[in-house]
């Protein structure tokens, strides 16, 4: 066959822009329950129509259906509910704070709350998280202390970080949530050498850790992926694929040809496409995994199937690239809404119960805000300024202290 | 004749090398579509179509190793990395194949590239959008390092560095994008339309890489900065009262070491300023040409200004910039010496 | 399925060790002609199973069998054997220049010479190769001068290259043979990026680009792959799978759990694994994948299954990492004798006639050699070492004409 | 004490580590069964086992990447990058991540890596197996940077790098691996076993990270040099006749600054030497802090003699490398001026 034509660059383009509206009809949605489990030491081989299916326990109806229903007890369900809500909540409460000067920047997770959330409850405590700045929820599912996420957001006198860092770039030891990088994907590499280190120590603590779509492109996605594969690292590996990357969709990382979940198998290991607004289908391939990396028999690589809803970050207006509503269209609906959904329908839930939680939450995160902003809101500073010349090393170096010196404090 | 901002002086110049050469092409991360996160690709898809100004996978070691092959196919690719920080993934195809590709092949193969990234901090970016970084391109030889300080010399040079056909590095300090900054965090911005720098030739012009320019002539002691830093160093000499030579580098590599000679020569004083942090600084450089070359008509010891060797500190951002308060002690001093 | 046991490292291991004899018996090669070959507008979800199989022509009698057979004509089957036989009698000639101290390095291509040859011989001429540094064949298809290659082997007066560069980093724009860089891996996405090039300017030709299996490792094998697929970039890229990185065997670039053309799988192309030893095959997959790519269908990842029979350079001795005789024992055998097998089988070579040309490629390479060597040898300079300031820019800057000056030349 | 070149020595000390520290690991390309490409590592995986010596993929921001995962586990990584040349893919890690992680988890996170990697030409290795980068690690801040010139040196400085809870880049001069190279290529080189810097403790200890060495006093100027340098400056002085006070820096950041001054404002004079390329090589920043702390002492310009602002051309390597001749030329002019 010889040529017929002159070659063209393809361009990809997503499925609308402002003032149109989403035709969502091509988006193959499997049905809820239709997925076997397999057991974890199912070898990756077989599992390959994983990473082009989707694993969804949640019907429309909000019933939970299929092998992959992790019966969670109500306890669970309603605390999954809880941390979900309370991300929700103070995400809206900080872009606020954000609007209001007394921040200078701030990043939601506004409809991809059941990652984060499910995620951290699946995973064991002692379980080492390397999060890109999407996943909040993780730190709130842990139970961290939000005046000390707030402290850190408004750069105060608490900010353990000492004003360093840019809003939302947590850090916690104490909670196994590993310091964010404003370098995207660095962290996935870093969880898998982590990973190693326990396996080498012959310890039983695995890691996990979090890319967005966007960040598949980059380096680190395909370092963490063959140090994975080639010594089998104990660790969990997810891509929160919720469609957009700044204004680009996900098409600019290979999102049109193929799914993310796909590229585990290229390295042979099991790639598990999953719902990622379904809290139960979240939880269940997450507990799978991590189960199969805590039983040595290595890495999965996790692909959550999500919307963006929020703004990229308070720099941001997505209207001027993508349709207003799509959101509202999105054909995996709201996590919070689903779980309550399903939560009614088992009869552990009503809208009485919704209504009090929601006050209780919104009341924890305004008296969070209270006491944080106590400790001064960006301006008011962390440390003195001496301590911009600390942690660059251990010690501070003779050239640092003569810094100091010439800076006057 | 029109007033831009630097955006629309950066802007400018991609258009007319859009209009005047079917080979230069654009792309990065969000900058097709959407016009870059700091727009100054806005509008350039719509006009040229979506073969020639597009988004980019967010890679910045693919983007320039796809713009170097495309450099060596004939084209001239002008790439955006959405920040400085962020040029790190890239490094290797910049330093290894870029800079190497012509000398390499023995002069068959070059990539005619220009990077354009945002640098600089002044905007509570925090440590990783903030970052100025030039120097360690400087060490790199095959490449050559440009960041303009207004909208004027941006066009020009980004225009010249465009039709280069060596590999160019365009920073574009961000905190100067709408105005000249002088380093007064707390008072008002002036915009670029209030200062004879924003006025702007609509059409195609060049300023020659390689050129500094005497942006304050003076006799008592020559000042050495470029982006951000030449109107902080402005602001700094009007405190210090001194009669301050101030030059604007523009281009680091190649170097205009005869202006800077001559200046030294005549002020025996000079004092470097920039952003970047101090040790390896690309104010070690300079110090060392001039001493080199200007040893015997020093009068007193070069001072540097710099940034400190700590990561920029989201809250203590205004202790670490290198404000006109520093610059006056510094040129104090030097005339004390 | 809670903890069972501690975490422990899997560091892979190589089925034999020197003085082990290596047992082969667990490498499935699948039997020739068994696979159909597909339209190229064959969208590449319904050619998974490519990845994991192997296109092989030539069956153990030497006999073509199969959809894959190019069906190629006598002189190409005659062109394609000269080239080889070429390719291996050249590297022996380097490599002992090299152990006569007339050079300073030399890479041997030995055992892979189908790759190279039958791959160009699949391209256009106006194609644009981004090699590596063992496709010399690429070259010699090519019927680039021999003299000119071992000029740049020599580094002598005739080196076009100035003596710039380590011995066997060939570049050559009359060829379409791109500058050899000594990093790994880089050439791969400039490849595509040169492929995107010619589609922006609606052009016909083509690029391909070659890695070693180590290699697929690095950044921007990944970088390649992604950008290829984004843009649907035509070009063909291909990973030469000779099973060892120096010392290291194909198990730690992720070997030991997937093919290599699996890849190809994660970023929705198709991926062709390919018995690299297979003349015929080789020659098929690429030209498949060429058409492909020149009919706007988008690129291809071709995996070349062979075996590193040569020491990686001049510098390497695998006698300390690997069995000797393992090449000897290697099941996909030498793909100069089995083109010369089947050649006779089907009646259009003989013993006789392969003793001629082996003869008279020795005389060319000996020819080709006493030329070459009539320019110099290393320490014979290309040029006065003023040439060394020379092409770093375009124009020699003011500080490169000082320090030019400085060394007094 | 036993004889050891430094190929022997560096395999001691992580020998040592590994022993005395259940938590030293080592990896990188061919490192684990194969002992390495220069062998630094041989032995040390049939000895420590391989799940704490082992080989990895060939990706050194893998590598890096991975060892910073380590790192923060609590292990103490020591990876070999097996060319300096090839270390730029791991660039960011090592700029973005390693060396700002204990500032940015406000002291909670750090990474105590170690990264190995053979520097510098003299091997016609061509452009791509003879650079010296070790300019760019010094402008990072959060980064420390070790070049050692002898195997006592390079044993206990490597301990104390491996012992060090920063990150530190450890650049091993490969010239100089089997014996001191002066720079007279055509001469027989004599081996470590001949020198008294060959003579090695078997044992553990350490050579503190940012002190340099005085290894000849003198008087009349002081040479600042570095690995492979180190040996080339005392034949160039040795050739020019002249008592130069010869510096051996060892350790560049931290910099041993007052050794330095002490010394410059002794002699009042100083020759900078490396084998990087010159413009914003560490000759720069040398340079630039010796007029800034000894002005007043010196009494002619600080002249710095470095590889040329080119790649290291294979067939010119002797013309590319700086040699004792080029070192005693700018002795007698540094002595003239
Ligand atoms: C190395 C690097 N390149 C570019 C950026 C700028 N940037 C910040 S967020 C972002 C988009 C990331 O998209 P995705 O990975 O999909 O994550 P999401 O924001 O959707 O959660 C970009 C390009 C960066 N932070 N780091
Ligand atoms: C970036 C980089 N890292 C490391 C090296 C050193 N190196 C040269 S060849 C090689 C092995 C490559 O193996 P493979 O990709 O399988 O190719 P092969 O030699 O088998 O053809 C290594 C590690 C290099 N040249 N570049
Ligand atoms: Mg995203
Ligand atoms: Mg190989």
């Amino acid at each position: 066959m010889s040529q017929t034509s002159a070659l063209r660059l393809h361009v990809p383009e997503p499925k609308a822009r402002p003032g149109e509206a989403t035709d969502f009809s091509g988006l193959v949605i499997p049905a809820a329950g239709v997925l076997k489990r397999p057991p974890i030491d199912e070898p990756d081989h077989s599992m390959r129509d994983y990473a082009f299916g989707m694993i969804r326990v949640l019907d429309e109806a909000g019933a939970a259906v299929g092998e992959w229903d992790p019966k969670l007890t109500p306890e669970m369900l309603k605390a999954g509910l809880r941390y979900m809500l309370t991300t929700r909540t103070y995400d809206e409460r900080m872009m606020r704070v954000q609007r209001q000067g007394k921040t200078s920047f701030y990043m939601k997770c506004t409809g991809e709350e059941a990652v984060a959330v499910a995620q951290a409850m699946a995973l064991d405590r002692g379980d080492m998280l390397f999060p890109s700045y999407r996943q909040q929820g993780l730190l709130i599912a842990r139970e961290h202390s939000l005046v000390d996420m707030m402290c850190q957001v408004y750069n105060n006198t608490k900010d353990r970080l000492k004003g360093r860092q840019l809003p939302v770039m947590y850090s916690s030891k104490d909670s196994g949530f590993f310091s964010i990088s404003g370098n995207l994907g660095t962290q996935f590499p870093q969880a898998v050498g982590w990973a190693m280190a326990s396996a080498i120590k012959g310890d039983t603590r695995i890691a996990a850790s979090w890319v967005g779509d966007g960040t598949t492109a980059e380096a680190d996605f395909h370092y963490a992926l063959t140090f994975a594969t080639v010594y089998q690292a104990p660790v969990v590996l997810n891509v929160v694929n919720n469609q957009w990357a700044i204004s680009t969709f996900q098409g600019f990382a290979g999102g049109e040809q193929t799914t993310f979940a796909a590229r585990a198998i290229g390295y042979g290991l099991p790639g598990l496409r999953v719902d990622g607004n379904d809290f139960l289908a979240v939880y269940a391939a997450t507990k799978w995994a991590a189960d199969r990396a805590r039983n040595n028999l290595g890495p999965t690589l996790i692909e959550l199937y999500t919307y963006r809803a929020a703004p990229h970050s308070t720099s941001d207006d997505p209207s001027a690239y993508r349709p207003d509503d799509e959101f509202k269209r999105w054909p995996l609906g709201d996590p919070i809404e689903r779980l309550k959904q399903h939560m009614e329908r088992i009869g552990i839930w009503s809208e009485a119960e919704h209504t009090a939680l929601l006050a209780q939450v919104d009341d924890d995160v305004r008296a969070a805000q209270k006491e944080a902003e106590g400790y001064g809101t960006l301006g008011v500073k962390p440390a003195s300024a001496a301590s911009m010349f600390e942690d660059v090393y251990k010690d501070v170096p003779q050239h640092l202290i003569r810094q100091r010196q010439e800076l006057g404090v | 004749m029109a007033t831009m901002n630097m955006i629309q002086a950066i802007n400018s110049a991609m258009d007319v090398m859009l209009e005047r050469d079917r080979g230069t092409v654009v792309f990065g991360e969000d900058v097709g579509y959407f016009g870059g996160v700091f727009r100054c690709t806005a509008g350039l898809q719509k006009k040229y179509g979506k073969e020639r100004v597009f988004d980019a996978p967010i890679a910045e070691g693919g983007i320039l190793a796809t713009a170097i092959g495309m450099g060596v196919y004939g084209l001239r690719p002008v790439v955006e990395i959405q920040f400085a920080d962020y040029i790190y993934p890239a490094f290797d195809q910049l330093v290894s194949e870029a800079a190497r590709l012509r000398y390499r092949s023995g002069g068959e193969f070059w990539a005619p590239i220009t990077v354009r990234s945002p640098c600089g901090g002044g905007i509570f970016g925090g440590q990783t959008h903030s970052q100025s970084p030039e120097a360690v391109f400087t060490h790199v030889c095959g490449l050559k390092t440009v960041i303009p300080s207004n909208p004027v010399d941006a066009k020009g040079l980004l225009i010249a560095a465009i039709e280069d056909d060596d590999p160019v590095v365009f920073f574009e300090p961000k905190r100067i994008y709408n105005g000249p900054f002088e380093g007064y965090h707390d008072r008002p911005l002036v915009p670029w339309s209030k200062h004879p720098l924003g006025e702007v030739p609509d059409g195609y012009y060049r300023i020659e890489l390689g050129k500094a320019a005497i942006v304050r002539e003076g006799a008592a002691v020559t000042v050495l900065a470029y982006g951000t830093m030449v109107h902080v160093a402005q602001a700094g000499a009007a405190e210090a009262g001194v009669d301050a030579e101030i030059i604007d580098l523009r281009t680091l590599v190649p170097l205009d070491i005869d202006c800077i000679v001559a200046s030294v020569k005549k002020t025996g004083r000079c004092v470097i300023v920039h952003e970047a942090t101090k040790t390896s600084g690309f104010g070690a450089e300079l110090m060392a040409q001039v001493q080199e070359l200007c040893f015997a008509h020093l009068e007193a010891p070069i001072v540097r200004v710099t940034g400190w060797d700590t990561p920029y500190p989201h809250a203590f951002e205004w202790e670490y910039f290198p404000g006109p308060d520093r610059v006056k002690r510094a040129l104090l001093k030097v005339m004390e010496g």
